[in-house]
């Protein structure tokens, strides 16, 4: 539980530091103050995972929250060490960066081991709150301004449907506990009112739209490509993952009893969020605006694990969380270098990154190898976790589909690869800086080592 | 509720709202003639005695004036403004309390328009929505002093807002509670259990803090400047005339009124007057409540004016650094010591 | 010893192979699958040819998930095994003579291949057979796009697409069979345990059937693979035709029809039609052919066409034929590539037309291409006849008419093949083929010991065909007791 | 506990809106009618001290006043937060108090941050 | 009528209900069909509000006061949504000098 506290702090710290011209400690004291959370955070891990509520039954620090935690700081660690030198040149507010993702992150923490609809929805709200500034830092970029303004005004819209569900779901069981809501779905099955159903789908509207699934998805590709890429790292690595955990953490403890209600609408939206986010990457000739709409598409198989749900599904969100977004991390760490260099996002300014940079080509052939699900890397693992989920279920309909989805994943996903080893362009070598080298070369290892031996980490959540 | 008591309360409606409008007409003249006195001259003297109906005569040439709505200006709600600065100014009454009860033929008439649990919040918002007058009306006059008049108006009530609000924070946490009539009965006399009753005197920094925001909150000089006429004509109302006009003019006395009442309220003991323990007839201790509550009102109209011709205006900066930077900052420590204060000394 | 140590050499020896310079990682990577060969032989020496699995090992992986590093060596295993071990040494020493750009890496993808498919053929648990399945298709994509021809970007994305897309499909089976087992294991024997419904049967059928007609590739699962070849280095299309091909096959063997005897019993009518039109298919398109490694591409859609048809024929001899077949045609494909290489270094092109003569110049080079010709035409006392007779007689014991059209068939290829050599080697001499120089080198030694080989296999098959015998015995006995629809 | 308002106690509110909505509305009439009207184009362009009126009025104003408006709006929240805590103060006793001043440094800290960044300063 | 409780009771729970969606429903409408930023963020403010009316009253209903406080969580929300959506909409309006969302299409959707 310190970890909330100390992410809290932290950015209040680093507004200070930013006020008294400490430019130089920011970095170091945010990702010490990261560390220090992650450390108290893992302190909370129990074998049997016996953590009971607390908070007036607020908060439920479990293994699931400090799995999802652990997560989320590892990836914003190496989110931050990216960003060095990376905000000079946006903007001169560099505390404030820092502070709003922390801030943010704080958010995520809450989203993750909330245990009443309250904290839920405030978490949400913390994150994307600070969300909306990140996405227009860039003040005087009109794309920039313009990503903001549509995730604001989409934000608000959804949560504006999240809360009437939560209204309603209140007005049906009088309670915002999570484990009120089901006792009360399992000692009163038979006068379940519609004003629950209501609020279920509403609910399902509200967060889908939060993690960017179809048919509530079209204001992801626009944000991501206009956000700065660090900021779309952000939204689409961490952000969504916590989205997903409070995703399932509701509907797995609190909706599980009448799954067969809204199975068959996460179903169809899964569906369609897969072919969707596939197809319309396929036609992107930028990496980054690929890059967001096969999120979408990774949000389709994430859904898996919500639409079969079952014990082993905060597993499979977790793995493939986990794969997800260190390949993410390295994907759009390479991004911003190539950019730096071609000043393009398209796929041409990845021409003939091997020969001059055979390091920088490698670990982003893995991050690609790993979205697109090829085993011994951690992003295969992902998808065999949720493909047996969804086949434990006896969704072979489901599977096929995604099989489809998988395959044609690739052809966008090798299109990088294609063009770093196999195209040719006059290109000076680009610099890779050391904190990138080391950010690139861990995330890579661990997609890696995830792939190989996934047990190290799968067994975090039972 | 019975007829009865319907007719009394709305009887006790129209009273209170004819004796605002009078008491804000004479505070016109009141006003000039302080002013008269502190500058050492006569003041208005030709209608009437000492020029006693000098108000009416205004107000009838209000009436009588043409009235200009600029073709710039956005006519709805050129109009809506003053009529909104007005009538949040006449409803704020409805929740002081004025008197004690009385009892005439065995039917108790409280001397309160109505005692919701609610009262200062109440006040708060009417107050808060009085700014949208001034905010609407220098907008929608089309003209560039209003419009400077309105957004200094709208910046520097909320500013205020927000320390009137934290000062007002500590004075609940002595009375716990947001009712009007409560406050005023549990400072019932002046003595008491050997303290002073008086809020005033459990909260001085408190009360301190309140009337400097009432002041910025009624647009009164020092801190008028959405209508300082050496900078913006005449700020918000610049390009108004007759009776619109004088709804504006009109809504600054009310809201002077209304606010010394409310302050009287609070922290000077409301209708509670020293010894009013002696007087054993209900009804004769409510009628002086009523007596001791105006003097305290005119008392407090009276400093508005000394203040205005005494003191100079503020520069708009440090108007808004005296609101954010000392205000604020010296109502959250007003709050801090309070609740120490009163943790300590049960 | 546990086959392990045969699994992880190459992975290490890859790694390894990287930090050498480009000249030594030939060498380097030369020795590395020497050592691979010389565990491999020691394998076969002390392994016993009975059914049981062998050098069996067994770790947990993945637990929670009934995941097993789970792999050991059987009489099936071992050929293709020894097939792998044997072949890769061959291919290393073959790109010799070639100056590839970036050559170290090459080696590694090698080296990490052969990994995959040793895991392949040597895996009992599903996931683990996956795991290397795919492990296998990565490195084989980076070789041929890296250092493959003139359209080999759009060549490569097809081919890995087809895999891939199979593949997966095959996981799906896999996941769902799994999913089936009482203890939730991974472990081939649980998987052959399971008595299922022909419904299911037919799921897991077309799952792996997918999968494996992709790899081999069974007609009209082909297409694929002609242009792959082309484009492919020499190194990548042996390593394509000798060894990765045969993954399909095995894996038909030991996945395919064991887990769904049913659906195989329903369906394996059909898979044998296929197999069959790939052979006449395979063999007309070879005859039209200008291009030698295009030609020897499709004549090695017929030669597995047959392979597959003798395995899909479900007998011991179809399969004992299959077994020794996989690596006569490994052996004499990744000759034929090479001597194709040979020449196309040589001469600068592949068209058969523009050559000729080349005997009179080269005699012996022309001996070799003569005897690998022989081979491929399975002339007895080389090594193409014994798998190809086991083959037929397979065949045609299950069906007679399929049996003619394949024979029929291996005629006709004799008469393509010859004609190519013919071709090339015999006529007058001209100006093209007037420059070319005998092989010498590392060459010669590839070629002689291809064409050692191809003899030794030829006149004396019978360890060979022991080594199996057993395992495939079993196999075919277990499977076939399971059968209860009938057979066409 | 206190007594509660019940919405009767809040009948004489609307009545004493529509008192003075009636006073006003008749007050913008009858002076909408007896007043003189003659009026001329100078009368209605809008006053600028005799000169020629230049542009218009609406024009952007400076950032300053946005951002006022904006941390009013935080803040004044932040002050709605406060007030159930004042009015139960009693009964909270110092876990009560601690709690909200842990709230309150919160808050201070925004407040200094903003003085400190200088979003107060006007110049 | 004894107590606000058991008048806000007198109303059957279904019109606060209906009321609420009335309301939300509108506020979906204006965010849809309307252009102009500031309009619909003023929508979705109406959507905000909309739920708040209607915790409030199963607050009431239930006797229990988490709603009220969830209601109090919705504010300070909405106020922060204030603050940094006028921010955006302020900086695009310097930027575009209009706060039409229809300007607002460089980036394809």
């Amino acid at each position: 539980m310190t970890s909330i506290i100390i992410i809290s702090i932290l950015p209040i710290v680093l507004l200070y530091l930013g006020l008294y011209k400490a430019q130089k400690a920011l970095l170091p004291v945010a990702v010490l103050g990261l560390l220090a959370a992650l450390v108290t955070s893992v302190l909370q891990w129990t074998i049997l995972d016996e953590a009971q509520p607390i908070y007036n039954g607020m908060l439920l620090y479990n293994n699931f929250s400090v799995a999802f935690s652990v997560i989320s700081i590892i990836s914003t660690i190496l989110i931050l060490l990216l960003s060095k030198g990376y905000f000079e040149k946006i903007s001169n507010h560099i505390a404030e960066y820092y502070a709003i993702i922390l801030f943010s992150l704080a958010g995520i923490i809450v989203m993750v081991s909330y245990h009443n609809l309250t904290m839920m929805f405030i978490g949400i709200e913390i994150m994307s709150v600070s969300l909306y500034i990140l996405a227009g830092i860039r003040k005087n970029d009109f794309a920039s301004n313009e990503a903001a303004l549509k995730y604001f005004l989409m934000g608000a819209f959804s949560t504006g449907f999240l809360l009437f569900g939560i209204a309603l779901i209140y007005g049906a069981t009088g309670t915002f506990d999570i484990d009120g809501i089901r006792d009360w779905l399992l000692n009163s099955p038979r006068k379940i009112d519609p004003l629950f159903y209501t609020g279920v789908m509403l609910i399902i509207v509200g967060l889908c739209f939060k993690v960017g699934a179809a048919p509530f998805h079209f204001w992801t590709p626009d944000v991501y490509e206009g956000a700065p890429s660090l900021i779309t790292l952000f939204m689409s690595t961490v952000v969504k993952v916590a989205g997903f955990a409070a995703f399932l953490r509701l509907f797995s403890a609190c909706f599980l009893p009448i799954a067969q209600f809204w199975t068959p609408v996460l179903l169809v939206i899964t569906i369609i969020t897969l072919f969707v986010g596939n197809i319309t990457a396929l036609y992107q000739q930028s990496f980054k605006r690929m890059m967001a709409f096969s999120s979408i598409s990774h949000a389709g198989y994430l859904m898996f694990a919500i639409v079969a749900i079952g014990a082993a599904s905060a597993n499979a969100i977790f793995m493939y969380a986990t794969a997800y977004s260190i390949a993410s991390i390295i994907a759009f760490g390479g991004l911003i270098l190539v950019r730096q260099q071609t000043g393009t996002d398209g796929f041409e300014g990845f021409n003939g990154l091997a020969n001059k940079n055979p390091f920088l080509a490698l670990v982003l052939t893995v991050a690609m190898l790993s979205l697109a699900g090829i085993p011994l890397t951690a992003g295969f693992i992902g998808k065999f976790y949720m493909f047996s989920g969804a086949l434990s279920q006896y969704r072979i309909w489901l599977v096929i589909v995604a099989v489809v989805n998988a395959i044609i994943s690739i052809f966008y996903y090798f299109r990088v690869i294609v063009a770093m080893y196999f195209r040719n362009a006059d290109r000076e070598q680009v610099e890779v800086p050391a904190y990138y080298k080391f950010v690139l070369g861990f995330s890579a290892l661990a997609t890696i080592l995830v792939g190989v031996y996934p047990t190290v980490i799968s067994g975090l959540i039972k | 509720m019975e007829l009865i008591d319907l007719l009394i309360k709305i009887a006790l409606i129209v009273v209170i709202f004819a004796i605002s409008l009078v008491v804000a007409m004479y505070s016109t003249y009141a006003e000039r003639k302080i002013a008269a006195f502190f500058q050492d001259r006569v003041g208005p003297n030709r209608a009437g005695p000492w020029g006693i109906l000098q108000p009416l005569a205004d107000g009838g040439k209000m009436f009588l004036k043409e009235e200009i709505i600029p073709t710039n200006a956005t006519g709805f709600l050129f109009i809506v403004g003053p009529s909104l600065a007005i009538l949040t100014a006449c409803i704020g009454s409805a929740v002081i309390p004025w008197g004690q009860n009385l009892e005439i033929g065995g039917r108790v008439i409280p001397l309160q328009v109505t005692d919701i649990n609610v009262g200062i919040l109440y006040i708060f918002g009417v107050v808060s929505l009085g700014v949208y007058g001034i905010m609407i009306g220098g907008w929608a006059s089309n003209n560039k002093y209003s419009l400077l008049g309105a957004i200094r108006a709208a910046s520097q009530n909320i500013s205020y807002e927000i320390s009137m609000g934290l000062s007002i924070i500590a004075l609940l946490m002595v009375t716990g509670t947001l009712s009007l009539g409560e406050i005023a009965k549990q400072q019932h006399g002046f003595w008491a259990d050997g303290y002073f009753s008086w809020n005033v005197f459990k909260q001085p920094l408190g009360f301190l803090l309140f009337i400097v925001c009432a002041f910025a909150e009624t647009n009164r000089s020092p801190f008028d400047l959405p209508e300082c006429e050496t900078e913006l004509v005449g700020g918000y109302h610049t390009e108004y005339s007759s009776m619109k006009l004088g709804f504006y003019l009109f809504a600054e006395y009310i809201n002077m009124f209304i606010s010394s009442a409310v302050m009287a309220t609070l922290y000077f003991g409301g209708y509670n007057f020293p010894f009013m323990d002696l007087i054993h007839s209900p009804n004769l201790v409510a009628i002086l409540g009523v007596v001791a509550l105006f003097a305290k009102i005119f008392l407090f109209i009276f400093f508005f004016m000394w203040v205005r011709w005494t003191i100079p205006r503020f520069r708009y900066d440090q108007l808004m650094d005296l609101g954010w930077k000392t205000l604020i900052p010296l109502a959250i420590a007003n709050i801090v010591l309070t609740g120490i204060f009163m943790t300590i000394f049960k | 010893m546990t086959v392990s140590i045969l699994l992880f050499l190459p992975v290490v020896a890859a790694v390894l192979t990287l930090f050498f310079k480009n000249e030594v990682a030939k060498h380097a990577a030369l020795f590395f699958a020497l050592v691979e060969l010389g565990l491999a032989i020691s394998f076969v020496t002390g392994f016993v040819p009975n059914a049981s699995i062998q050098y069996l090992v067994d770790l947990p992986w993945i637990p929670q998930f009934g995941i097993y590093f789970s792999a050991g060596i059987d009489g099936i295993s071992m050929v293709m095994v020894l097939l792998t071990t044997v072949l890769v040494p061959l291919i290393i020493l073959s790109t010799y003579e070639h100056q590839y750009k970036n050559g170290k890496a090459l080696y590694a993808l090698i080296l990490f291949m052969q990994a995959g498919l040793l895991t392949v053929f040597t895996a009992l648990d599903g996931f683990l057979f996956y795991v290397g399945w795919e492990a296998a298709l990565i490195p084989i994509y980076f070789i041929c796009a890296l250092w493959g021809g003139e359209n080999r970007i759009r060549v490569n994305i097809k081919f890995f697409i087809y895999t891939f897309a199979g593949s997966l499909f095959m996981l799906v089976a896999i996941i769902y069979l799994y999913l089936q087992t009482p203890s939730k294991l991974y472990d081939i024997h649980s998987f052959y345990e399971l008595s299922l419904s022909l419904k299911q049967q037919n799921w897991i059928f077309w799952g792996f059937f997918i999968a494996f007609a992709i790899k081999m590739p069974i007609f009209p699962f082909h297409t694929w693979q002609p242009d792959t070849y082309t484009e492919a280095p020499t190194a990548g299309t042996m390593m394509l035709s000798g060894i990765m091909l045969k993954m399909g096959i095995y894996g038909v063997i030991r996945w395919l029809i064991p887990n769904a005897p049913n659906a195989f019993a329903y369906w394996g009518y059909y898979a044998l039609i296929l197999s069959v039109i790939g052979i006449v298919y395979g063999s007309v398109i070879a005859f039209r052919q200008k291009d030698g490694k295009r030609l020897v591409a499709y004549s090695s859609i017929a030669h597995v066409g047959l392979i597959a048809a003798g395995i899909f024929a479900w007998s011991v001899q179809g399969v004992q034929g299959a077994m020794i077949q996989m690596i006569s045609h490994g052996i004499n494909v990744v000759g034929m590539f090479f001597i194709w290489d040979i020449i196309s270094r040589r001469l600068g092109t592949r068209d058969i037309s523009l050559m000729g003569g080349i005997a009179k110049v080269a005699p012996k080079f022309s001996i070799a291409f003569l005897i690998i010709v022989l081979g491929t035409v399975a002339l007895p006392l080389t090594n193409g006849f014994v798998g190809e007779f086991l083959l037929l007689k397979g065949v045609y014991n299950y069906t007679i008419v399929f049996a003619a059209v394949a024979g029929l068939t291996i005629i006709f290829g004799a008469v393509y093949m010859l004609r190519m050599y013919k071709n090339v080697m015999q006529g007058e001499l001209n100006e093209l083929t007037a420059t070319f120089t005998d092989i010498k080198g590392s060459e010669r030694l590839v070629l002689g010991i291809i064409c050692a080989l191809i003899i030794i296999i030829g006149v004396y098959p019978q360890p060979l065909l022991h080594l199996s015998e057993a395992s495939v015995t079993n196999l075919i006995q277990t499977v076939s007791a399971k059968f209860t629809a009938t057979k066409f | 506990m206190e007594a509660q308002s019940l919405p009767v106690n809040y009948l004489p509110i609307i009545f004493q809106m529509l008192v003075a909505m009636g006073f006003v509305v008749t007050t913008m009439f009858v002076t909408h009618k007896i007043g003189p009207k003659r009026q001329t184009k100078d009368k209605l362009t809008p006053f600028e001290s005799g000169i020629e009126v230049v542009g218009n009025a609406r024009t952007p104003a400076s950032i300053k006043y946005f951002l006022v408006a904006i941390l009013f709006v935080l803040f004044d929240v932040e002050v709605i937060f406060m007030y159930p805590w004042a009015v139960n103060f009693r009964d909270m006793g110092k876990t009560g108090m601690i709690e909200m001043f842990i709230f309150m440094a919160t808050l201070l800290a925004g407040f200094i941050y903003v003085i400190k960044k200088k979003a107060l300063d006007w110049d | 009528m004894e107590s606000l409780t058991s008048t806000i009771q007198a109303v059957p729970l279904n019109h606060y209900i209906f009321l609420s969606a009335i309301i939300f429903s509108i506020g979906v409408m204006g965010v849809l069909l309307r252009r102009n930023a500031i309009v619909i963020f003023m929508s979705v403010e109406l959507m905000l509000n909309s739920v708040n009316l209607l915790l409030t009253a199963f607050s009431v209903y239930r006797g229990d006061a988490a709603g009220q406080v969830f209601v109090f969580f919705i504010m300070a929300l909405a106020a922060a949504e204030v603050a940094v959506g006028l921010a955006i909409i302020v900086m695009i309006y310097r930027n575009t000098n209009s706060i039409d969302i229809n300007v607002l299409n460089r980036l394809k959707w």
